[in-house]
């Protein structure tokens, strides 16, 4: 039950882009097109996962055992830079239909904030393994799930003329306002 | 300069140079912001304490009281200046609109309420947050009063004499049931001057 | 030679449909509802629309003008249509500098920062409605009490609670939270379901009376202004997620037992303070005549612009309205959640006609 | 020495090395060659995405450029030769010196020269209008003047002469790309070499039925007459089709041709004004004055008695 | 000159976030209020300078292939010495028990490491050039970056609430839409096409 | 329940103001024009030499391939020239015009109306008398009739159906064919049905022609094996892959042809011409056209010499009207506009209409409020809300991916539309434009 409310909270209430804005940068510049964003989804969530599971593990046998926790973001985003050059190096070579799709977005994550911000908010948050595994998922879902809504509705509106002082980013910015201003219904549905 | 190689011993040897050099930078900051941190979080776990009391120089912690009202269990904190008691804070929380809201609430001696602060509250923003001071003129209504002979409950109710924030009767009804448990427990709390 | 022949590619002859048409239809299917809102609030309800409709107008009128420098295309119907719907999902006390921010937010951000009519992933009206929602909830959520014509526009200072008083549906979801059941709520109130029909209750001006909203579907439909895809998928919905809630609930429980014999499980859960409490629920008829999914139903998730192009999608896209409603109704913090719940479908609907293709005629032969 | 300040820098600087030594030999294992000569070369180019090259974008391109052993029929019109040597630099090899090039309209039939013979009442592109008929005009082969060619160009190159009905392109910011050339349905535009100070002579005219029916519906058409070829003493034009051309290469600017011509459809321009302006009145007068209504019907006129002679 | 040069076109031209698009998620979350997008920029600010100039010192002995990591060492490591300077001195909470800036810069602090802007400058401009010239260039970007989150959180101050930095210029809330997540999309959007059209109008003249 | 094809669709009014009249036959021309492309594929080949005398029925240009069709001599007299003349595509194209001298026929053509029903070519014969003759799909496709009726190796055609439907507004020469010559046309049928070697016929007729339907039923219960299938008056009805579905509720695969599910579908003037091709050995030299207008003093159908000026007709039917603002080619919805009145009749010509010009001029375009009408009254289930920006856009991958080339270009779109878009004008040049890189793609 307890997953499911994480699950729940993390993809529609408190959804990691419309807010809690990590990962607006790929939002925004990712999301041209549908595929291109599925596959940013899809890599952020390989990588987000691995990288959770590997910050929790880090954090909490040997950060707190030596007693040095605030040496958390230097050691997390070192290792997350290690990990996603380390992925996409062995995906080059073990699957390279699965680096064709996701691989081009991976120097991309490096620099994403959402992994870095739900590794650092699964510790805060004081999950166990499990939900910290649970959570990162479901936050990255959350990511999928915005994006690929997005780049439906700018794909869309590629086709129409959009004023010429808002076409690009600032109309990104208005159709994601939109977007989060919808998915505010969501709130309360967990508390 | 040419640019170093990218071989293996460079590359070791230059991260290990950049780390040591940071860690050993970081660790030296740690220690000497370490007590300025410490300072800092005290503060803010006493600031609520020092809001809601009049003039104290006691630790209100230190002599921290755990009184079980109901099915709860509520902590309150006595406020003494050279051994008198100016007032006692009590810290209470009842459900809301959107979750529980929790208050600190400052009592003098005699009962009467003379500041509440709002220690957390998920209540929806433009309509239950009135509860806070900055917001609206509802927390004024229990300033100055003793539930003694000011009844709380919200007067559209028919139970008591306070005028509730429009469209937000229930986060109104949570504030005077939190109030009125904190008073429950000042009452059976039963702190005395030293 | 003055007159030459035209040539131009087939076809050469044209259906006598038209924007402006379609528009003016939507805004006469919208008259029986105003009726009733006028007989039942009085004067408030005409300044509400009167001033949304005409700073629509306006506001379109200038933007077109002077930042777009586009031709201007007011005549069309549709800022009305937007004016109308948004006066509709208001308060009808609702001051009238709130309203006009609304029309600017539904026609500037919803509308014309996209281009204008037709490039508007969002409904305007719900965008502008949903704006004020969140920036004013106090004056958003004080609906007058319908009494006719006496029912005042400007509530008098201190007798808020003589003229005022809250939706069916918040009233439910209040007194649940407090620890009520509903046919108690129901009865203390004075709610029935001839009121919910007829429009003697509590609520948005537009969203009050079923018959006047059905009687403006029945028209839509007979003029082919729109088919029953949308209307028929949210109300189906909304009745069936709030039916199949209902049954495991207290309410529904007992209904049950009254009439089957039957008992069914009591979904319980936990308070904040660790009680265990039964689920309460209102019925799903009292789900479907409350809190506009009418007017959402049959006007607001209609919309063409941001509705699913084909059958199927509208159906999938309206039944997904109609269970988000109930999801926030029940779960959420908002009392009704039709006006979310199309604007979260709206976001979708790119997607679902990315996906959701009409049925090709013949299939496709492979290695062809 | 604090305890701490010991954990911190052993932790880091052992995970620092630890990562350095698993990157390091990862990389080793997992080597996949390639060619970072390809960024460079997207670099280098100039981003426009135009398709000018004929590759899909300008990283297409560059992968191209880097897999050939040499440049030919590689070529980026808008970067011209500068880009081209500053890639061949970066993959050590020559680059094949290109002329630059510059487009041209092939048509000169504005309004008044080419009187409409039916209304067209379509989409408003040149596409849907060629795939329709012949256009609005007598002449199946000139312009149909909705600007499908502005539309294309990415270099704010081209725009419509609101007075004649036909593009103009700026020579200044024209890069030779091509897109006009793919979009024209009836292939007016020609890339031809710059010639120094912009100037250029060249037919403007497409039309290849034959003289009288040609100029029957516009009075500026090449009618094949040839009198062009027997002048020109550099052998730079040719007949075809009822039709001359001029060959950019072998021109060498006399202007011969263009008084030569009856029907003004030789144009120059860029050159000083001529002693006797006679010659070349009408195109001069089509270019420059009839701004105002007066001026075209009376031109009109002209042209049609004219045509009454003819017949 | 050059150097003004590089330290002006932060502001205007070539503005991190309104032009440019970087550092946008810091951007979004801490200007619900002008005073909290100013710490935002300044910690930032703090940040880019010093990284910039340790990094234009040393980038001559990296070798390339651990050029990223090492960088983010160095930026990770003064993000966390800003972490432990505004925990100890940004920490208290305000009269009405309103929580510290601290708290509500919240996670996006440690997330400075992640900014765009910051190795971003780091590669695209420290590791080319001289130190002063690396300082200029952090200040100058860093300005620009805390002065666009303090006009978009002044913006949605004034609108939401209506105050600016806590100066209160009318009675009761505005329109709480520009406190909460969606209006800070809304602004952003809208305050970058103003920019736009400001270059436009720049470049034109 | 009368049957009709299951998806999409359009009322037009029908204004079939010609309707019930009698085919007139008009006077000989003085001058005919006779282009040399008036089928789909490769133009034909003259055979003849300026100054030649020729009869009519007499060969003047040859087939050029398979997909192509001989063209003869409509009239009697002498070419004057060959040489490039507009015609109703509305480009210059190359045309033998032939300047009237008596009223001669070749030698073996039978003229009269006497009604020859038995035949004793075989299947083979049958075709190549076909082919021959030069007889065209006079609906409209002008697609070579042998073709068709070679039935490719390994496919097997089970029905003839037979397209009587005329459903585009105002055109009544198949009515009127049907009336006059329903013996002929059922003669006809058994002949292609031989040809074909199927054992079934169907014709497919739109019930607002009642008189047309009881007539052809009365006929064809003297035949075996044929049968008259009314249909609901719906738009496109008439196209070949509607009607095969209207009729045998069958669907022609996307890109597939009608003979992969069975069926191979003629028109009625098709089947009239291959009457008289094999029966009566007269090549298709003329046919029946209608001439109609509102406007129009005597809307009327005629049987015309193909090559004859379009003005000639009018004349006869009431000459032009003042208030002529288009001349069609066809139907209102499929028709082709011409430039003027002096482009000659083709085999594949149904009728000739006069548009006023307030009901000829376009309306505004106005953006497109996604109220997927088009979608909605797609015969063939595409979006073309969605193809025509595509299309301007030259996103050709999902024009190609969304089925651009299975539009029929019935127009049901453009006519439905409230903002008045051209959507079937982008939607027809992307799906050149798609069909063009398909083929390259093939090629290569």
């Amino acid at each position: 039950m307890d997953y499911i409310l994480i699950i729940i909270s993390a993809v529609f209430v408190n959804n990691i882009v419309m807010t809690q804005f990590l990962g607006i940068c790929p939002f925004i510049g990712v999301s041209n097109k549908v595929d291109t964003s599925m596959g940013m989804a899809g890599a952020v969530m390989f990588v987000m996962v691995i990288a959770t599971m590997v910050t929790y593990l880090l954090q909490q046998y040997i950060l707190e055992w030596l007693g040095i926790p605030f040496m958390q973001t230097v050691v997390f985003i070192l290792v997350i830079a290690a990990l996603v050059q380390l992925v996409e190096i062995i995906l080059k070579k073990v699957s390279p239909a699965m680096y064709q799709a996701l691989g081009i977005f991976l120097p991309l994550i490096t620099t994403n904030c959402t992994i870095l911000g739900v590794a650092i908010l699964a510790v805060q948050k004081e999950y166990n393994l499990m939900e910290s595994v649970v959570y990162a998922f479901s936050n990255a879902a959350g990511f999928g799930l915005a994006l690929i809504t997005f780049a439906g509705i700018r794909e869309q509106l590629d086709l129409v003329n959009i004023p010429k002082s808002m076409k690009g980013v600032p109309i990104a910015f208005i159709i994601a306002g939109l977007l989060a201003m919808a998915f505010m219904g969501f709130a309360g549905i967990v508390k | 300069m040419a640019k170093k190689e990218s071989n293996f011993t460079n590359m070791l040897a230059t991260l290990l140079i950049v780390t040591f050099a940071s860690s050993a930078a970081l660790g030296f900051i740690y220690e000497l912001t370490k007590k300025p941190i410490e300072d800092a979080l005290l503060y803010k776990k006493t600031l609520a304490v020092q809001i809601v009391l009049p003039e104290f120089n006691n630790d209100p912690f230190g002599e921290a009281k755990r009184v079980a009202v109901g099915k709860d269990t509520l902590n309150i904190y006595p406020g003494r200046k050279d051994s008198v008691l100016t007032g006692v804070a009590v810290e209470t929380s009842a459900p809301g609109y959107g979750g529980d809201i929790r208050l600190l609430i400052g009592f003098l001696p005699d009962g009467t309420i003379r500041e509440v602060a709002v220690l957390e509250h998920k209540e929806t923003a433009g309509l239950g947050d009135k509860i806070l001071k900055s917001k609206s003129d509802f927390p004024l209504q229990f300033e100055g009063k003793n539930p003694d002979n000011f009844k709380l409950g919200v007067r559209k109710d028919g139970a008591g004499e306070v005028d509730a924030i429009s469209a937000s009767t229930i986060t109104s009804r949570a504030y005077c049931k939190a109030v009125q448990k904190a008073y429950d427990a000042l009452k059976k709390g039963e702190i005395e001057n030293e | 030679m003055n007159k030459l022949i035209t040539v131009s590619p087939s076809p050469h002859i044209y259906g006598k449909d038209s924007v402006s048409r379609l528009m003016y239809g939507v805004i006469i299917a919208l008259i029986p509802a105003l009726i009733v809102s006028v007989v039942m609030y009085g004067a408030g309800a005409i300044i509400v629309v009167m001033v949304s409709v005409a700073s629509c107008l306006l506001f379109e009128y200038l933007i077109q003008k002077y930042i777009l420098k586009s031709e201007i295309r007011i005549t069309d119907g549709s800022a009305i249509v937007t004016g109308m719907l948004l006066a509709f999902n208001l308060p009808s006390n609702l001051p009238w500098w709130i309203i006009i921010i609304g029309a600017l937010i539904a026609i500037g951000i919803g509308k014309m920062t996209f281009g204008g009519l037709g490039n508007n992933p969002f409904n305007p009206a719900l965008v502008g409605r949903v704006f004020l929602l969140i920036s004013f909830p106090g004056a958003m959520t004080i609906f007058p009490k319908a009494q006719g014509w006496n029912t005042p526009y400007v509530i008098p200072a201190g007798e808020i609670d003589t003229y005022t008083g809250a939706t069916p549906l918040s009233l439910i979801k209040n007194g649940i939270k407090s620890g009520k059941g509903v046919s108690e709520l129901l009865e203390t109130s004075g709610l029935n379901y001839n009121d919910l029909f007829f429009g003697n209750i509590g609520g948005s001006l537009g969203e009050i009376a079923a018959f006047a909203l059905i009687l403006g579907l029945l028209f839509l439909l007979i003029r082919k202004i729109i088919t029953w895809h949308i209307p028929v998928a949210v109300i189906a919905s909304v009745f069936i997620a709030s039916g199949i809630l209902w049954l495991f609930s207290f309410e529904g429980n007992q209904a049950i037992m009254n009439s089957m014999g039957m008992k069914l499980p009591v979904i319980q859960f936990k308070d904040a303070e660790g009680v265990l409490k039964m689920f309460h629920m209102a019925d799903p008829l009292f789900h479907i005549l409350t809190g506009g999914v009418m007017l959402g139903a049959i006007f607001m998730a209609t919309d063409y612009v941001t509705s699913p192009m084909t059958p199927r999608g509208m159906i999938i896209y309206g039944s997904l309205i109609g269970i988000i409603t109930v999801a926030i109704r029940v779960f959420g913090s908002y009392p009704e959640g039709i006006s979310f719940a199309i604007l979260v479908m709206n976001g979708f609907t790119p997607l679902i006609n990315r996906y959701v293709k009409p049925k090709r005629f013949g299939k496709e032969i492979k290695n062809g | 020495m604090n305890q701490i300040i010991i954990y911190t820098i052993a932790s880091l600087s052992i995970l620092g090395a630890v990562s350095a030594i698993i990157l390091y030999f990862v990389a080793q294992k997992f080597k996949v060659y390639e060619d970072p000569r390809i960024d460079e070369v997207e670099a280098a180019l100039p981003s426009a995405n135009c398709g000018g090259c004929g590759y899909a974008g300008c990283r297409n391109f560059a992968e191209a450029l880097v897999k050939s052993d040499n440049f030919d029929g590689l070529f980026c019109p808008v970067g011209g030769n500068k880009t081209m040597e500053a890639i061949a630099k970066i993959l050590g090899r020559e680059a094949v010196a290109q002329d630059p090039l510059v487009a041209v309209l092939r048509c000169n039939g504005a309004c008044e020269f080419r009187p409409k013979t039916t209304n067209y009442d379509g989409a408003t592109t040149c596409a849907i209008e060629a795939a329709l008929y012949g256009g609005d005009t007598g002449c199946q082969y000139g312009c149909l003047g909705h600007g499908d060619c502005v539309e294309v160009c990415n270099f704010d190159a081209l725009h419509m002469d609101p007075v004649t009905g036909l593009p103009v392109v700026d020579d200044l910011k024209c890069t030779a790309c091509g897109a006009c050339v793919k979009a024209c349905p009836r292939n007016l535009f020609e890339l031809r070499k710059r010639q120094k100070k912009e100037r250029k002579i060249y037919v403007a005219c497409m039309n290849e039925d034959k003289g009288g029916l040609a100029k029957k519906y516009c009075a500026v058409a090449c009618i094949g007459c040839a009198k062009c070829v027997k002048v020109c003493p550099y052998d730079a034009i040719t007949m075809n089709n009822n039709l001359a051309f001029i060959d950019s290469e072998k021109c060498r600017l006399c202007r011969k041709c263009v008084t030569e011509c009856p029907t003004n459809a030789i144009i120059e321009v860029g050159f000083p004004p001529r002693k006797e302006p006679q010659a070349e009145a009408t195109v001069q007068a089509a270019q420059t004055e009839n701004t105002s209504q007066d001026i075209v019907s009376a031109k009109k006129e002209d042209i049609s008695t004219n045509l009454n002679k003819e017949e | 000159m050059n150097n003004l040069k590089n330290f002006t076109k932060g502001f205007i031209k070539e503005n991190p976030v309104l032009v440019l698009f970087l550092g946008l998620c810091p951007t979004l979350g801490t200007s619900n209020s002008a005073i909290n997008g100013l710490s935002m920029g300044l910690a930032t600010t703090f940040v880019l300078v010093l990284s910039n100039v340790v990094i234009s010192s040393i980038s001559r002995f990296i070798p390339d292939k651990v050029r990223i990591p090492s960088y983010i060492v160095v930026i990770a490591s003064f993000v966390t010495v800003v972490d432990f300077m505004m925990k100890a001195y940004l920490n208290t909470p305000g009269k009405n028990f309103e929580p510290s800036i601290y708290d509500q810069l919240g996670i996006f602090i440690p997330l400075i490491v992640v900014n765009c802007i910051v190795l971003g400058r780091a590669e695209a401009f420290a590791s080319k050039n001289g130190v002063f010239a690396s300082l200029i260039d952090g200040l100058g970007m860093g300005l620009g970056f805390a002065f666009a989150l303090f006009m978009l959180g002044s913006v949605r101050e004034l609108l939401g609430n209506g105050s600016i930095l806590g100066f209160k210029f009318i009675k009761g809330d505005g329109m709480l839409m520009f406190v909460s997540p969606p209006g800070a999309f809304l602004a952003l959007g809208f305050l970058i096409m103003l920019m736009r059209k400001l270059n436009q109008k720049l470049a034109k003249n | 329940m009368l049957k009709t094809f299951s998806k999409g669709g359009i009322h037009p009014p029908e204004n079939k103001l010609s309707a019930g009249l009698g085919i007139e036959t008009l006077p000989l021309p003085k001058n005919v024009t006779i282009p040399l492309s008036q089928h789909l594929g490769v133009p034909a080949k003259p055979v003849v030499n300026r100054g030649d005398e020729v009869k009519a029925g007499q060969i003047i240009a040859k087939g050029d391939g398979f997909v192509s069709a001989n063209i003869h001599s409509s009239v009697s007299g002498k070419v004057t020239k060959i040489d490039t003349e507009t015609d109703i595509s509305g480009y210059k194209r190359p045309c033998i015009f032939i300047e009237t001298a008596g009223d001669e026929w070749l030698d073996g053509i039978d003229k009269t109306d006497v009604l020859k029903t038995e035949t004793s070519l075989s299947p083979e014969e049958i075709i190549a008398k076909v082919q021959e003759s030069g007889i065209v799909g006079m609906g409209g496709a002008t697609f070579p009739s042998h073709v068709k009726l070679s039935v490719p190796r390994g496919k097997k055609a089970e029905f003839l159906l037979i397209n009587g439907v005329e459903c585009e507004p105002y055109l009544t020469a198949d009515h009127a064919l049907m009336l006059a010559k329903g013996e002929e046309i059922m003669v006809g049928i058994r002949i292609m049905m031989k040809a074909l070697k199927v054992n079934k016929a169907i014709i497919g007729i739109e019930n607002n022609k009642s008189d047309a339907i009881e007539h052809l039923k009365a006929i064809a219960a003297k035949y075996n094996n044929i049968e008259v299938c009314p249909l609901k008056v719906k738009y496109p009805q008439g196209g070949e892959k509607q009607l095969i579905k209207a009729v045998l509720n069958r669907e022609v695969p996307s890109g597939g042809l009608p003979v992969d599910i069975g069926a191979v579908v003629f028109n009625v003037g098709t089947v009239f011409a291959v009457y008289e091709a094999v029966q009566k050995n007269k090549p298709l030299v003329e046919r029946i056209i209608t001439v109609t207008g509102k406007e129009l003093k005597k809307p009327s159908n005629f049987c015309v010499r193909i090559g004859t000026p379009v003005s000639a007709f009018i004349e006869a039917a009431g000459g032009m009207p003042e208030n002529t603002g288009k001349i069609i080619s066809g139907g209102p919805m499929m028709g082709k506009a011409v430039i003027n009145a002096s482009v000659p009749v083709i085999k594949g010509s149904s009728g000739i209409l006069l548009l006023p010009p307030e009901e000829s001029k376009r309306k505004e375009i106005l953006p497109c409020i996604r109220c997927a009408k088009c979608v909605s009254v797609c015969p063939m289930g595409l979006e073309p809300y969605l193809l025509m920006p595509l299309s301007q856009n030259n996103m050709f991958d999902r024009l190609e991916e969304n089925k651009v080339l299975d539009c029929i270009e019935c127009g049901s779109c453009s006519f439905i539309c409230p903002a008045n878009r051209p959507l079937l004008d982008y939607i027809r040049l992307g799906k050149t434009s798609v069909g063009k890189i398909i083929r390259s793609r093939k090629s290569s």
